[in-house]
């Protein structure tokens, strides 16, 4: 009963780690809460996506991972 | 030397190693015989501001076919015969290539505006994070403002 | 295979035999390895209406030293590190190559430009002469308005 | 006492020939009454640049060539 949440970029040295487990279900509220403070201000950044099962979500605000989703948090890119 | 074989009409690779540019364009080249243009870019690490390696990162599930639908928007956009896009992934060092891009078009204003337009696109609009080791360390990088102006001229 | 020894910042060539490509985009990249892009373009016959081969003549005290001016003038305008610029003369057939250009510079913006540049102008500003060998015999090649059209764009 | 008149791309078909003889000096008044009325024709067109000793005249009608030098007719080109 656990969804994994993925830092990606920048995002995964602000986490401190690549990857997080959390308990299922997951909406955005409940991303907030997990992600820490510092995270979860990135996200309210509109240029910061956010994916769940490898689809990048239009509305991020929408999320619903049940368990055994992958919560992929994207920051801007910065090219090739 | 096993020849090297490429998918046609699109060819979209992420490496995690170095990658053979002649041979890839002698055969992009052989696989294209019939276009009049073939236009190649490649993007190296640059030696400068005290860069010492640079990393890409990318997030498999959306980068690989985040770039075959580019490539496949720019077959139809601007008629190609065939394109070709590699990039790397992992740590390079400065003289290494990042990312080579290949079009093959009937006509050479095609093959340029094709290659020109993925290149814009892999640069701002690719699943891919960059930083930089210099001297101090590693440095997350930011888009450039020069090339957010760079993707607008495609809209 | 001889190792293809380029000369450097500017590589320009009058051949009257086939080129290999791959070889010569291979030894221009190792030439250039600190050069962040590298733009090649490769112009080749096609093989469409009923082209069977195509010729190309010159004059030799204008046509090669019309092309080392040109190429200057390219790397000064552009701010390149490098430019190569190749081109067939004699008889051709579908799908042999006919002109090779490279660019090498700091940026990708500059080597994609200067690599159009010197293609509209080798297209129409250069002292060549072209005819189509058609089942019907040889046909002299009038220069198109569309080649004229693009060279404007750099005045 | 000569000089060359060279013949380039489409006017080598129209001379016959791809270079001809003529007796030195020749002027431009020498060189039209030289080529036959075609070519003479053609090189009243602007298109059509004259060359002396490997240099293109910025004005043709200048033309003063003396023993031994060589004339290029050259209409217009049509790229690579």
């Amino acid at each position: 009963m656990s969804v994994t949440i993925l830092f990606l970029g920048p995002l995964r040295d602000l986490a401190g780690e690549a990857e997080r487990e959390v308990a299922a279900p997951l909406d955005w509220d409940g991303l907030l809460g997990a992600v820490g403070t510092d995270i979860a201000a990135q996200l309210e950044d509109e240029r910061v996506n956010v994916a769940c099962k490898g689809k990048v979500l239009a509305d991020k605000r929408a999320l619903m991972a049940e368990d055994g989703d992958e919560v992929a948090l994207l920051p801007p890119v910065s090219g090739g | 030397m096993a020849r090297l074989v490429l998918s046609a009409p699109l060819d979209v690779r992420l490496l995690d190693k170095g990658m053979s540019v002649g041979e890839a364009l002698a055969a992009f080249n052989a696989a294209h015989g019939e276009a009049g243009g073939v236009v190649s870019f490649l993007g190296k690490v640059r030696p400068d501001g005290g860069v010492r390696a640079l990393e890409l990162t990318f997030y498999a599930p959306l980068t690989l076919p985040g770039m075959e639908e580019l490539a496949q928007t720019a077959i139809n956009r601007f008629v190609l015969e065939g394109a070709l896009v590699w990039h790397r992934v992992g740590v390079m060092t400065p003289g290494e290539a990042i990312v080579l891009v290949a079009t093959a078009a009937r006509h050479r204003r095609s093959a340029f505006e094709a290659a020109d337009f993925l290149m814009d696109h892999l640069k701002s609009a690719a699943w891919f994070w960059k930083r930089e080791r210099r001297d101090d360390g590693w440095h997350w990088i930011e888009p450039r403002g020069e090339d957010h102006a760079d993707l607008v001229r495609w809209k």
